[in-house]
């Protein structure tokens, strides 16, 4: 056997041209990206459709009906096909109302939503404008006493801006509203652009671990 | 509910009468609900709409046996979740339709690059099949690999497939990202209005702050007192929390309420744009 | 909290808001639309399905990634409005979606609003493209139609993530005209960078009152300022009652300020 | 554009070819990794050296308790978090702490116990005396299973992820609950955190750590504050501080400098944008003049 073995094994050989096709669009789209773009999307549909078998249909539907002889699952097939009512003039209107039934599903859960995930944040959002007591023998006690009113202070103030820069339909004619949202739209700026930064190290990460599994695990020239 | 899906035995003559009984009476009320006037099918619609809707909102709202925190449509939410998986995935056959129409027709009209169109269906099937198989015999024996001279099973073939394939492509793509925030970040962080300014030298401080370079600048600051506030790792940390966290609440508690009333207006079947509003 | 029951105040909250925003529409229904302001990513869609029209390229329109949720109906709402624009000018709308079920109801609604401007025979379904469930796959399909199909207008509008950089960065090397607008609050910075307008935080949510001026959706606009200006009331009367309590320490079992301690944990999940 | 304007610098520097970035940011990717000598001084953040000497307290405090490692992470954030994983299990081993790994992902019950077996001989660390694995736990559960582990560790876990009850394990002689736990380090790209912090931490003060993605470390920073969080070690980088601190080098410190690479050209690129701009723009207002 050759000592160059390591680079024909089949899944790393396979992943790392893959990884070399993709990366090719950053120059030009080019026939080779295209090729593995078009074998990306098959891969994916043909497991997407396998898993919606594998994971729910088969053991929530077939097993549940066959297996366990729970017969009237049998019924969600009719209702199922109305989907495909779309497909007809006749039928189309049944798609809706399958599909309403689902709009109704999501809809409603916004009230758990709203009550569960959104309101501590609200709650969470009544900052104290009077420092606690000061910690004894702290040396920069009045200091931290006033970074703590100023940047409570300022987070009722962002508060309050951003969502008046969210107000539409009242009328923005004072001097004051247009100067709060004006201060709101800006500091929403400067709030994308602290995202923007903190996300960069994530994603070049995610780029280095590429080329290092090109390097190290398939031309194995780094260790 | 539970009563009516009971299992039975499901070899003898019940069973099968009771499939074909199943299947006549849904049947029959989608027949029904189709004879109706075709002006009152809005308002079918809109009931049927309102009655799905219902369920997670009296689940939500009514009150609770303090003892199991349940009240009695808690019991139902997995059936129901069970039941809308279930008829949501009959849908996939949407999107296969969608894609197959649409490489299908490329194919038989040889147009420009269908051979791609060929190369996206054979991948399909092949990961299908083998997705399928993987779970079921994955351990079957297919050839001995000319190569490493040892057995190839499905279960290898998959991985293959899954880990070469699908694994790293994804993971490519991902990592395309990288690229295009190095030539986004190029293009936008100009000084060209107040705006723009803003966002390029908020980025740039909590970009320096994570490197080296960035925290060197600074270093000769104390690291207490007042003066340690203006540490660059500090500034970029009060940008983090103090000025990002207040303003992206801000953004929530706008689209939180946005939601609401989205929610509202289709659950109440007051939805207005061409889908809501079209014959039907 | 699982149930209202955790705590009633939360919940009747909830309710409250919710017949204020029905009762508006109600009201609105009936009256002269209320003025909103300009939002200036929103009117730079008509002026981009114009000008991809005069370049003869085709419009692309992208309901992000959230599958059947209320970003995705929301974004489809906008949608069905750029459609009617797109086939009033008689050029081709492609909708790229990463979930069956939203191809179905994408598929309707252009239908519809190529119908609704009296050119349904304009109308592809081939150019309602389902491309993949899954999020990178989905994202080298949409880079695949920007750049194969030369799209001129590129319409991002819903649940975006992580891909939404792929999808506007491509978008800007074929110089197709972007409007972009998330949920996703992280994603925003990515797409002020790379498309041409961004619409930001709950303005997705007023896009369709305001593109369409219909008295319905205005009505509930009107309604989510009322809200957003409870929850702010709400929000700084809490914060002057734990700053009362705050200059008060200690256990408060009666009295006034026993009263501000309740009123603060009113809304303190169960 | 008229040639005069195409061929300016200024305009050049405005304009540079994507293409151009691309490669350079390649280039500040694998010239660092080919060439492990070409590097950038690494200058540990404070909070990672809190991290580093919180680890060092435990190990001279509390040498006997057990450290609990748990990840979330998986093949989407392993390019940040292989790296802290192996610079923080490398710094246990060091100071022969006893570990237990936990996984809240399904692909991260095989990723991060590969990481501890690769190590382990080095260090002459043996499972089941020096480490074990509690194996995986469905993310549904997580809150059920840090609750549980509060009053009954041996109760909660049961099993290890060789299907062991953990109590015949030599390590598991005398951990009982949370008392027996020296610390917890929490390796993850969610919001676990918090969870931590209100179920677990406060039960039974011990320090906690936390090993987050560059994007989600602001979370962890009010925590940090308040002194519930004892280190914060973020992304790749605190990888590379981490093993600066312990003197070693591995991929973390070639990948932070890899990154300092990249940033240096992303910041150049911005401040070369911006000096053709601001030039040629000046340069255009005199014409106008």
């Amino acid at each position: 056997m050759n000592q160059f073995s390591y680079l024909f094994n089949p899944i790393t050989l396979f992943g790392a041209v893959c990884t070399l096709a993709i990366f090719s669009l950053i120059f030009k789209e080019n026939r080779i990206y295209r090729v593995f773009e078009h074998m990306f999307i098959g891969l994916a549909v043909g497991y997407d459709v396998a898993t919606t078998w594998t994971q729910v249909l088969k053991p929530q539907w077939w097993d549940p009906m066959v297996v366990d002889g729970q017969w009237a699952w049998i019924m969600t097939v009719p209702v199922g096909l109305m989907f495909y009512g779309i497909y007809t003039k006749k039928f189309a209107w049944m798609s809706r109302l399958l599909y309403g039934i689902f709009f109704g599903l999501t809809a409603t859960t916004i009230f758990q939503d709203f009550c569960q995930g959104f309101m501590p944040q609200v709650v969470k959002s009544y900052k104290p404008l009077v420092p606690p007591p000061a910690v004894p023998n702290d040396p920069w006690a009045s200091l931290h006493a006033f970074s703590f009113v100023v940047n409570n202070l300022l987070f009722m103030i962002i508060l309050t801006c951003v969502l008046i820069y969210f107000f539409f339909a009242f009328e923005q004619k004072s001097k004051f509203v247009q100067i709060t949202a004006k201060t709101g739209r800006l500091i929403l700026m400067g709030a994308f652009g602290a995202i923007f930064g903190s996300t960069i190290m994530t994603r070049m990460a995610l780029l280095i671990d590429r080329v290092y599994f090109l390097l190290h695990d398939w031309l194995r020239w780094v260790h | 509910m539970h009563s009516f899906f009971a299992a039975i035995p499901h070899h003898g003559p019940e069973y099968f009468g009771k499939l074909i009984i199943g299947l006549l009476i849904v049947l029959a009320i989608l027949g029904l609900l189709h004879a109706a006037p075709k002006q009152s099918r809005r308002a079918i619609i809109a009931v049927f709409t309102f009655l799905g809707g219902l369920f997670y909102f009296l689940e939500f709202f009514l009150p609770v046996d303090p003892k199991t925190n349940k009240n009695f449509l808690t019991g139902q939410q997995e059936f129901v979740a069970q039941l809308s998986a279930v008829i949501g995935a009959y849908a996939i056959g949407l999107g296969v339709v969608s894609l197959g129409q649409y490489h299908a027709k490329i194919i038989s009209r040889k147009r420009e690059g269908w051979g791609n169109s060929v190369v996206l269906v054979i991948a399909a099937l092949i990961m299908f099949t083998f997705s399928i198989l993987n779970e079921y015999h994955a351990k079957t024996v297919l050839f001995t690999d000319p190569f490493q001279h040892h057995t190839q099973d499905i279960h290898g073939v998959f991985l293959v497939l899954f880990e070469g394939g699908l694994a790293k492509l994804d993971a490519a793509t991902f990592a395309l990202i990288a690229f295009f925030i190095a030539s986004a970040s190029y293009r936008a962080f100009r000084i060209r209005s107040v705006e723009s300014s803003l966002l390029m030298i908020a980025a740039l401080i909590v970009m320096l702050a994570s490197t080296t370079i960035g925290t060197a600048l600074t270093n000769w600051l104390p690291t207490e007192g007042p003066q340690a506030n203006f540490r660059i790792e500090h500034i970029s940390e009060w940008l983090l929390t103090r000025l990002n966290s207040p303003a992206q609440r801000g953004i929530v508690f706008g689209l939180e309420v946005g939601a609401l009333a989205t929610s509202l207006r289709l659950w109440l079947s007051l939805e207005r744009g061409a889908y809501f509003d079209a014959e039907v | 909290m699982e149930h209202a029951s955790d705590n009633w105040y939360v919940g009747a909250l909830s309710i409250l808001l919710a017949l204020l925003i029905v009762a508006v529409i109600m009201f609105a229904q009936h009256r002269r639309p209320p003025t909103i302001r300009k939002i200036a990513g929103l009117n730079a869609v008509d002026e981009a399905v114009g000008r991809a029209t005069e370049m003869g390229r085709p419009v692309l329109m992208v309901p992000g990634l959230d599958g059947l949720a209320i970003s995705t109906l929301q974004a489809l709402s906008i949608f069905s409005h750029i459609g009617r624009n797109v086939a009033k000018f008689g050029n081709r709308s492609i909708v790229a979606t990463n979930d069956p079920l939203v191809t179905g109801i994408a598929e309707e609604t252009i239908r519809d609003a190529y119908a609704e401007s009296g050119r349904p025979e304009l109308f592809d379904t081939n150019d309602i493209r389902y491309l993949s469930s899954q999020q990178f796959a989905f994202a080298t399909g949409v880079a695949g139609i920007l750049i194969r199909d030369n799209v001129a207008a590129s319409f991002l509008f819903g649940g975006f993530y992580a891909e939404s950089l792929i999808f506007a960065e491509v978008g800007n090397q074929v110089g197709a005209v972007q409007v972009a607008g998330t949920t996703q609050v992280t994603q925003i910075p990515f797409l002020i960078a790379a498309c041409d307008y961004v619409i930001i935080g709950d303005e997705f949510y007023a896009a369709s009152a305001y593109l369409s001026r219909n008295p319905t959706l205005l009505g509930s606009l009107v309604a989510q300022d009322y809200c957003k200006l409870i929850l702010m009331i709400i929000v700084w009367l809490g914060c002057i009652g734990v700053s009362i309590l705050a200059a008060h320490p200690g256990d408060h079992p009666t009295g006034w300020l026993h009263f501000v301690d309740k009123a603060v944990k009113l809304f303190k999940p169960g | 554009m008229t040639t005069s304007e195409k061929g300016s610098v200024w305009a050049r520097m405005q304009r540079v070819d994507r293409r151009v970035i691309y490669v350079l940011l390649l280039l500040s990717i694998i010239i660092p990794m080919l060439l492990p000598q070409v590097e950038f001084p690494i200058l540990p953040s404070q909070q990672s050296k809190d991290f580093y000497t919180g680890i060092e307290n435990v190990a001279e405090k509390t040498p006997a308790k057990i450290v609990i490692v748990d990840g979330f992470w998986a093949s989407g954030t392993r390019g940040e978090q292989q790296w802290q994983t192996q610079a923080i299990f490398t710094h246990l081993m060091k100071r022969h702490l006893k570990f237990a790994m936990l996984s809240f992902d399904t692909q991260n019950k095989t990723l991060m116990p590969a990481i501890a077996d690769k190590l382990a001989p080095q260090f002459g660390y043996e499972y089941g005396r020096d480490y074990i694995n509690f194996g995986y736990r469905p993310n549904s559960v997580f809150q059920q299973t840090v609750k549980g582990m509060v009053n009954d560790i041996p109760g909660t876990i049961k099993k290890d992820a060789r299907a062991q009850p953990i109590a015949s394990y030599p390590i598991m002689n005398g951990i009982k609950d949370s008392k027996d736990v020296g610390a917890v380090i929490d390796i993850t790209p969610v919001s676990s955190v918090g969870v931590w912090i209100g179920l677990f931490q406060g039960a039974s003060q011990t320090p906690l750590f936390y090993a987050p993605t560059a994007v989600m470390a602001p979370e962890g920073y009010p925590y940090l504050d308040s002194g519930q969080i004892s280190g914060i070690l973020t992304g790749v980088k605190g990888a590379g501080d981490y093993e600066q601190l312990l003197k070693t080098k591995s991929f973390g410190t070639q990948a932070t400098s890899a990154l300092s690479f990249v940033y240096a050209l992303i910041i150049l690129l911005v401040i070369v944008g911006n000096i053709g701009y601001f030039i040629e723009r000046s340069n255009t207002r005199k014409v106008n003049a």
